[in-house]
């Protein structure tokens, strides 16, 4: 055997506390190896510590050879030196990792002529090489950044990294902010350079579908040390470490096979399919038609959001009854959160009806409004940002009750106290703020304001995607006892179809603002009748090596890479 | 956080100095045995006007020397200009804030023609020379009206569309956290979502700025004293003596150096202040140390 | 007393030729005889000449003196007064200076376009009242020129002063039918021995030789050197250091403001340019009006005769007494034909606040006078010598509260409000020609409170303002001066002022201008006559 | 189309301001308890010559009629008085001023070149010198230099221009006697007198100004520096002089040049102090004057085109932020 390209010997990175202790692994040529683990658990801080990209408050001890190198004893040249030449590296936020004022064109050159004396118009070629190699159009180089969509930006970040062809590429979390198609691209990006350009690939995340679909080996961290390695398939298969089993417990997958054949439906009306329940369009300018049943606690008809010229939504009907969940899917600027926006009263539609419990809400005014308001509950994306960071966790959930009811002092405390009880949360954490909570606890106490009014009806925007997957099922978990014991009805937006197959009743695709198809949740997942719905299905990997294999090809055969 | 700052601190204590003795200057002229208003021309040279003696005449008596042509005691004017200063840099402040603030965020939270108005109006005032408006105000305003407090009014009214922008950002940054939308969802009128949500995360940046902005509204006091609208003899007032003492600056330097440094002492104390306590308020920052 | 440096410290002889500076702190000059309130001594004098003109050498009291005419003979009980104009005289194009052209200069001042210069010839000129200048096409009939060389003004009451008022700038010529641009005062036509070569406002004017001037007709201008030069727009502190440093061209430069007391307290410390400070004998009076009208009780107002500290005063005005000018206890002014020394209320420089105390306590006032209005403008160090007014008052019980204006708003106040509300006010005057009637009767003929006047005492007294139109209509200047002595006495006996000090003036000039000095009036060096030193 | 638009909105609005500005300045100065025509009336002054005085330059008229006079004469000029001696003042007509003899607009055309001489000299300075200084004090932050810089700045801020200005000329212009202490020379006359005569005012108004570059740039460089943007540059090998020269450094000119153009725009008004303390024949100068005699017609022109300069120089900073950042480019 060759000696690795890359090996870590011992490294530790301590802050004024450890970040990451002991840590060994390694990496040959042309491997694929995967660090896992949980948040903060110091995967970033040692790949960081590889290039010196510390801050300087960082201490390092241990070795790092790369092709025989010790990185750590290297100047600050010869640092520069192997920094984007002998290995690239890829960041987690494409958004903010390019200098927004500079042309993404001028920006690859630059990388391009740091290392090597390439004249300018060698550099120049070399652009568009790089550009066509990550799949985009020669046209790309004149863009800013803020041009380019997120998946794009990735890509030119991706570009960026193998400029000068490194041995290695480090790619810490290169996917986590993308949507499941666009992460689909961006992996079979990444393995096809892995084959085109024989580059080893440090991959860091912690989406367990990512690591199936993409890694040889993985190695497990947890609390700064590696717990356990080894290949993917043994790893997966047989987790000997706890934290490793317990990782992979909680990732949520689909059930279901690879998306067949669509299955036969009828035609209902021009341009709609329907199989009982299940609907679906097949033209583009049409969205599926809604029939609302009984007293449904939400019904739109005709909604449309329009910022400005640009419609967000485009004639969406849909209807929530009681004590029903229904799952919003869809990728990225489908229109979701405007959706849940009209519904909350955040944005004015530009038309159609938002109906709640019968009342129109958009004729309400003054006590009768809010009154209206005080029956709908809402949990955000990210819990961080939806808690006051000025605000201790008891004010934030006595938030609905100091509005809408007359409820103070100790009473209020008592109800404060039973919402902490019903979250799950002990009433130790009343007094402490939100940056003294976890991400898992956040969002419980995000959980408990929106059901302190006991509401009607529950909006839930992405509740989860900003957790770990581990804190993400129990939140899962939490949220599906709530709405069993409350028997609130429930709008629940996610672009994870596991997890919302794991929780609606109904689920409602959405696609460029308009509903593409709607139905029962299990009939929608395991047989979508739209082709985008196919397509989303096929993208959403697995945390199983060999399901993962079949899921990609399927996936390949639906649309072809880029 | 503060206290690992030692500039900072350094700061803060040269505040509480300045502060303490602005507030005690009764009693620390009463020790000496002066006050800032009696004319004293027997510590005169009476050939020129000057202060007898060396160094503008500093003595057991007059501890900082006296003012040439009056011989009232420079250290009484001293202490006693601190007095002005200080409350007119910080209630200035006060009011710019207060109104800065208002008005800043309602800018940003209501958007639309609000924000437009208030971008407008900061853009009037900012393109208006406010220096000559303050001239043509100290004329126009009757005279019962007390000079310090329409100081303050001015300096202050003048000072808000820079609060007022700073504000309107960082409401425009907060508008877009999920906190505010919640309180929006619940019902919770602009005023509301102003007092419970807003204001308690302006804090910090408020505080900073109001910090940064005090030595300006003093140097401000002083240029106003310098061109003879600020407040009127015989309060004493630093900006006042300094713009006298820039006349004698070569024959009596010690006239200059007391005032001036003691200016100088303020307003670096309330710029060392302020970066330290953004530097302590910044989790950025903070990390990075 | 010692009056400091005099002239007399110009020790080199002043030569013909070179170039004379004068560092302004002005943005402009003005040479516009119609709008000009210039001193016949002064920068208006390089260009133009006047009908007549002053006596202005050390040593000599001041007296009317020939300029273009003589010095005019009166008729009518000094109701018409004819005036003779010199031979050969002309203008700086050639032309030939006429009666026409006097004429015409002063019907020019009575134009709305061209107000703003001194205009005390406009009420007593027949007509004056309502004529509205020449350009119309109407001319003064008060005004005649027999013939080219004689002019003859019909008054319209006897005065005895009026070849004093010739000596102002109105009665400059202007040639006839010119002068109807508003900016004629940037080429003026000249008549004195320098013409405007260059003007640019803020920056300097530049005068140049007028070869048409004849110096044999001139007795009131030396003419010395080629070429005069006004650097405009100068700031005060930095002309005195350029003044004090005495390099390059500043040697032949003079500081047209007076030094400040920083500036004078530095030049105690500077041999050399403290020889080069030219301190004038006497000057302004500097007095603290009383409102009469909310002073009511003369007691009251006799009271502040002991209050004030004139030492102090002294002080605040220019460091030392010597430097500051003399204690003053009359309304005519030192340097006037026929003043009388006398002081009616003798009390320490200092002030005796105790016979104050007492004298308040009489008027039923023992614990003094609270919240006095004492309002004060804001140039000329105004607010630092009220301060120790103020310090002084306080002493003999009177608490006021000084209230410092912008100079404009402080007229406003002052001169032209209808019911004021200022208890006392500080001023100095200086009278526009040197004769009593103009040191007393602007500021104590009730036809001058308010509406611009400078009564600032509102003193109102029938019997006074009798007394001073008789005094003007006197045209012998011995009964006269007698008239006004009494009138000054009289006045004082009321007490609507308290003379303070008569002003010194200090100008600083460079080491090679000579024959710059300050007569006994006014307390101005004569520009005219200056020269560079060889 | 949406350019045309903006550009439409922009002008519109720019004139409001300018309105209100004069308006504000009318209303105030209106208010003054003072008399122009006093000042034109001479002494002894009577009333028949005050109501000419009056009459003549059109103050008989109750206030808002002046000031509609005032606007008016912007568009069609105006004529004072009748006859010969009337005065004609040619559109646009931004007022006549008594006390001057002149038009307004000459009179800031003859002071212009002055200020502008004086401004964008010292402006350049204090750029070159604040950025430079801010950049230096946050790559080193926490050391002595900044430590250093950050004290000169704060005296620069403390100190008042007079002080700075009056204590630069008695050390540097008459102790040591290398510079001129005032004056102005055009530089159509000779640029290095023109140069020469103006580096005292230049270095006083810089370094009045400076401190506040230097403290903007190091925030603003201390927070680039955070950016994912930089650490992917480190990340990719380039040079530090790249790194911090190109991409670090545009990114901290941007709120930099917001900041500069107001300061420059109100510069350009008129930088009272240092004029006066310099004895140059600048706006600032002109402004005081106004005020001090109380010149209604001079004081509107000045603030008016004040206004318009601070207007004019956010409308050009909007542009270079622009051309600096292309998210804020237009379309
Ligand atoms: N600049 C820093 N200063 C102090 N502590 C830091 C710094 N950067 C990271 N840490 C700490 O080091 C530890 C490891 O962080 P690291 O970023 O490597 O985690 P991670 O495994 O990449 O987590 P994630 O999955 O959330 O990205 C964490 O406890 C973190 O708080
Ligand atoms: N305030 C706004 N102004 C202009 N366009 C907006 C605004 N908010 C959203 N959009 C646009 O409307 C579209 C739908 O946005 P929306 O936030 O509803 O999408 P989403 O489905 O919630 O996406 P994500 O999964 O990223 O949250 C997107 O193209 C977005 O760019
Ligand atoms: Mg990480
Ligand atoms: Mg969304």
């Amino acid at each position: 055997m060759t000696p690795p390209l890359l090996r870590l010997e011992g490294v530790s990175v301590a802050f004024d506390a450890p970040a990451a202790e002991e840590v060994d692994y390694s990496l040959a040529a042309g491997e694929v190896l995967a660090v896992v683990g949980e948040s903060g658990s110091g995967k970033t801080v040692t790949a960081l510590s590889l290039l010196g990209l510390l801050p300087g408050a960082a201490t390092v001890t241990g070795r790092a050879l790369f092709a025989g190198r010790d990185l750590f004893a290297l100047s600050a040249e010869e640092l520069r030196a192997v920094r984007g030449n002998g290995i690239g590296m890829v960041f987690q936020e494409p958004m903010t990792a390019l200098n927004p004022v500079f042309r993404v064109g001028d920006q690859l050159a630059e990388v391009v002529r740091a290392h090597g004396g390439r004249t300018a118009a060698q550099a120049r070629r070399r652009v568009d090489e790089l550009l066509a190699l990550v799949g985009l159009p020669p046209g790309a180089r004149r863009k800013y950044p803020h041009e380019l969509s997120g998946g794009q930006l990735q890509r030119v970040v991706i570009a960026m990294a193998v400029a000068n062809d490194p041995a290695l590429l480090i790619a810490d979390e290169p996917t986590t902010a993308l949507d499941v198609t666009v992460q689909a691209e961006v992996l079979e990006l990444l393995r096809d350079l892995r084959g085109r350009l024989d580059a080893a690939i440090l991959l860091i995340t912690h989406d367990m579908g990512v690591v199936a679909d993409l890694a040889d080996r993985v190695v497990v961290m947890r609390d700064g040390r590696v717990v356990e390695q080894g290949p993917v398939a043994e790893v997966f298969a047989a987790p000997r470490h706890e934290y490793t089993r317990s990782l992979l417990d909680s990732v949520i997958s689909l059930s279901g096979p690879p998306p067949a054949e669509p299955p036969a439906a009828v035609e209902v009306s021009p341009g709609v399919v329907a199989r009982g329940a299940h609907v679906a369009v097949t033209s583009p300018s049409l969205s599926a038609p809604d029939r609302p049943g009984d007293d449904p606690v939400l019904a739109l008809s005709g909604l449309t959001v329009a910022y400005g010229r640009f419609r967000a939504v485009d004639g969406v009907g849909l209807h929530v009854g009681r004590g029903e969940v229904l799952g919003l899917v869809g990728e990225s600027g489908s229109g979701k959160s405007s959706i849940a926006g009209a519904v909350t009263g955040l944005v004015t539609p530009a038309a159609g009806v938002v109906e709640l419990a019968g009342q129109e809400l958009s004729r309400l005014r003054g006590r009768a409004a809010k009154r209206a308001r005080g029956r709908v509950g809402v949990v955000f994306q990210d819990p961080a940002s939806s808690l006051n960071p000025r605000a201790t966790v008891a004010r934030s959930i006595a938030s609905p009750f100091l509005l809408h009811t007359p409820l103070r002092g100790a009473e209020l405390d008592r109800r404060v106290d039973g919402l902490l009880d019903a979250v799950r949360l002990s009433p130790s954490l009343r007094d402490r703020y939100p940056h003294e909570l976890s991400g898992g606890q956040r969002q419980r106490v995000g959980i408990a304001r929106a059901i302190a009014l006991d509401p009607d009806l529950l909006i839930a925007d992405e509740p989860t995607s900003a957790l770990d997957v581990s804190v993400q099922a129990r939140v899962l978990d939490l949220f599906r006892a709530l709405q069993a014991e409350l028997r609130f009805a429930c709008l629940f937006i996610s672009h994870d179809l596991a997890v919302v197959e794991r929780l609606a009743d109904r689920v409602a695709v959405l696609h460029g603002g308009r509903v593409v198809e709607t139905g029962p949740a299990d009939e929608v997942l395991t047989a979508p009748l739209h082709p985008y719905t196919r397509r989303l299905l096929a993208a959403a990997p697995v945390a199983d090596p060999v399901r993962q294999r079949e899921r990609r090809e399927a996936w390949l055969a639906l649309d072809g890479p880029g | 956080m503060l206290r690992r700052d030692r500039w900072a601190l350094a700061g803060a204590v040269t505040i509480a100095v300045l502060g303490l003795a602005a507030v005690a200057a009764d009693l620390l002229t009463a020790i000496e045995g002066q006050d800032p208003y009696s004319y004293r021309t027997e510590a005169l040279d009476p050939g020129t006007g000057g202060p007898a003696g060396v160094l503008g005449g500093v003595s057991g008596d007059h501890w900082f020397g006296v003012e040439p042509l009056t011989g009232r005691d420079l250290f009484a004017i001293v202490v006693h200009g601190a007095r002005t200063s200080f409350l007119i840099g910080l209630a200035a402040t006060l009011v710019s804030v207060v109104f800065g603030t208002l008005v800043g965020a309602a800018a940003g939270y209501l958007g639309g023609w609000p924000d437009r108005i208030v971008t407008w109006a900061a853009d009037v005032f900012l393109g208006f020379p406010y220096l000559i408006f303050m001239i043509a105000l100290g004329a126009v305003v009757p005279s019962h009206v007390s000079r310090p407090l329409l100081l303050i009014l001015v300096i202050g009214f003048f000072g808000w569309p820079s609060i007022a922008r700073i504000v309107r950002a960082q409401v425009l940054t907060l508008k877009e956290r999920n906190f505010v939308a919640a309180a929006r969802i619940l019902g919770a009128s602009p005023w509301q979502v102003f007092r419970a949500e807003l204001l308690p995360n302006l804090w910090a940046p408020i505080i900073v700025v109001a910090t940064l902005s005090v030595p300006g509204k003093i140097g401000l006091e002083a240029a106003l004293s310098f061109l003879g609208v600020g407040i009127p003899p015989p309060t004493p007032s630093w900006g006042r003596t300094i713009s006298t003492a820039v006349d004698w600056v070569s024959t009596e330097p010690m006239f200059l150096f007391f005032p001036g440094v003691a200016l100088f002492l303020a307003t670096w104390a309330f710029t060392v202040f302020g970066d330290g306590l953004r530097d302590a308020l910044d989790p950025k920052t903070d990390v990075r140390r | 007393n010692d009056p400091g440096n005099t002239g007399a410290s110009s020790a080199a002889e002043a030569a013909q030729g070179g170039t004379l500076r004068i560092l302004s702190e002005g943005q402009t000059v003005n040479y516009d005889p119609a709008k000009s309130s210039s001193l016949p001594i002064t920068s208006l004098g390089f260009v133009h000449r006047r009908l007549t003109g002053w006596v202005n050498a050390e040593g000599e009291q001041a007296a009317v003196a020939p300029d273009l005419g003589d010095t005019g003979k009166a008729s009518d009980g000094g109701k018409t007064w004819t005036f003779t104009l010199k031979e050969g005289l002309k203008f700086g194009d050639g032309s030939p200076i006429r009666s026409h052209d006097v004429k015409w200069g002063v019907e020019r001042t009575f134009a709305p376009a061209f107000s703003g210069g001194l205009g005390y010839h406009k009420q007593l000129l027949v007509g004056g009242g309502d004529y509205r200048g020449p350009f119309e096409g109407e001319r003064l009939a008060s005004i005649e020129t027999p013939d080219d060389r004689t002019i003859v003004f019909r008054l319209t009451r006897p005065y005895g002063d009026w070849p004093w008022i010739t000596s102002t700038p109105a009665f400059a010529p202007v040639p006839e039918g010119k002068g109807a641009e508003p900016d004629y005062g940037e080429h003026p036509v000249a008549s004195g021995p320098y013409q405007l070569a260059e003007y640019q406002r803020g920056v300097r004017a530049r005068l140049v030789r007028n070869p048409h001037w004849d110096r044999a007709s001139d007795q009131i201008r030396g003419g010395l050197p080629d070429e005069v030069q006004f650097q405009l727009g100068q700031e005060a502190s930095v002309v005195s250091q350029r003044l004090v440093a005495d390099s390059g061209e500043d040697r032949q430069a003079f500081g047209s403001s007076f030094a400040s007391p920083a500036q004078l307290a530095q030049l105690q410390g500077n041999a050399s340019a403290k020889q080069r400070l030219v301190t004038s004998k006497t000057g302004a009076l500097a007095y603290l009006a009383l409102n009469t009208e909310k002073l009511t009780d003369p007691k009251v107002r006799q009271a502040f005769q002991y209050a004030v500290d004139k030492t102090s005063y002294q002080i605040a005005s220019a460091g030392a007494a010597q430097l500051a000018g003399d204690t003053a206890t009359t309304l005519i002014t030192q340097g006037i034909a026929g003043r009388e020394q006398f002081d009616l209320y003798p009390a320490q420089p200092a002030g005796e606040p105790e016979k104050a105390k007492r004298l308040l306590a009489e008027a039923g006032f023992p614990d003094g006078l609270k919240d006095l209005d004492f309002v004060v403008p804001k140039s000329n160090d105004y607010p630092a010598k009220a301060q120790a007014l103020q310090a002084a008052l306080a002493k003999a019980g009177i608490a006021v509260n000084i209230r410092v204006l912008d100079t404009d708003a402080y007229t406003a106040e002052t001169s032209q409000a209808a019911n004021p509300t200022y208890d006392l006010t500080l001023s100095s005057w200086q009278p526009d020609f040197p004769s009593a009637n103009a040191n007393i009767q602007p500021l104590f003929a009730s036809s001058e409170i308010g509406g611009g006047g400078y009564n600032l005492s509102r003193y109102r007294n029938p019997e006074v303002d009798a007394l001073i139109e008789a005094a003007q209509s006197e045209v012998d200047p011995v009964a006269a001066n007698r008239r006004w002595v009494e009138l000054d006495k009289k006045i004082l006996a009321d007490s609507p002022v308290v003379p303070l000090i008569y002003t010194r003036n200090s100008f600083l000039r460079g080491s090679e201008v000579a024959n710059f000095y300050i007569a006994d009036f006014p307390a101005y060096p004569n520009y005219l006559q200056a020269g560079i030193a060889k | 189309m949406r350019a045309l638009r903006f550009t439409a909105n922009r002008i519109a609005s720019t004139l409001l301001v300018l309105l209100v500005v004069v308006f504000i300045t009318y209303v105030v100065f209106y208010l003054v308890p003072s008399d122009p025509a006093q000042l034109a009336c001479g002494r002894p002054c009577t009333e028949q010559n005050l109501a000419l005085a009056r009459e003549f330059m059109g103050l008989d008229d109750p206030w808002w009629r002046q000031f509609l006079d005032y606007l008016g004469g912007v568009v069609t000029g105006r004529t004072f008085g009748v006859g010969a001696t009337s005065i004609h003042c040619a559109a646009p007509c931004f007022g006549y001023s008594f006390q001057q003899n002149t038009d307004v607009a000459v009179l800031i055309a003859e002071r212009l070149p002055v200020t502008f001489s004086l401004a964008v000299g010292a402006a350049v300075l204090w750029l070159v010198a604040g950025v430079g200084a801010g950049v230096l004090a946050a790559l080193r932050r926490g050391t002595a230099w900044d430590r250093i810089t950050l004290a000169g700045s704060v005296a620069g801020v403390s100190a008042p221009v007079y002080l700075v200005g009056l204590l630069g000329i008695l050390v540097l212009g008459f102790t040591l006697d290398v510079v001129p202490v005032g004056g102005y020379v055009p530089f159509t006359e000779s640029p290095v007198d023109w140069a020469w005569h103006l580096v005292l005012p230049w270095l006083v108004l810089a370094f009045a100004h400076a401190a506040v570059y230097l403290r903007l740039t190091r925030a603003q460089m201390l927070e680039v520096l955070g950016e994912d943007y930089i650490r992917t540059a480190r990340a990719n090998g380039l040079r530090e002089s790249s790194v911090i020269g190109r991409h670090a450094l545009r990114n901290v000119l941007l709120p930099v040049v917001t900041v500069f153009g107001i300061d420059l725009g109100s510069l350009l008004g008129g930088a009272v102090i240092t004029e006066r303390v310099f004895s140059l024949p600048g706006l600032g100068g002109l402004l005081i004057d106004a005020v001090n005699q109380r010149d209604l017609p001079l004081l509107l022109g000045c603030t008016l085109f004040a206004a318009f300069l601070v207007v004019l120089a956010n409308a050009v900073v909007d542009l270079c932020y622009g051309a600096l950042d292309p998210r804020a480019r237009l379309t």
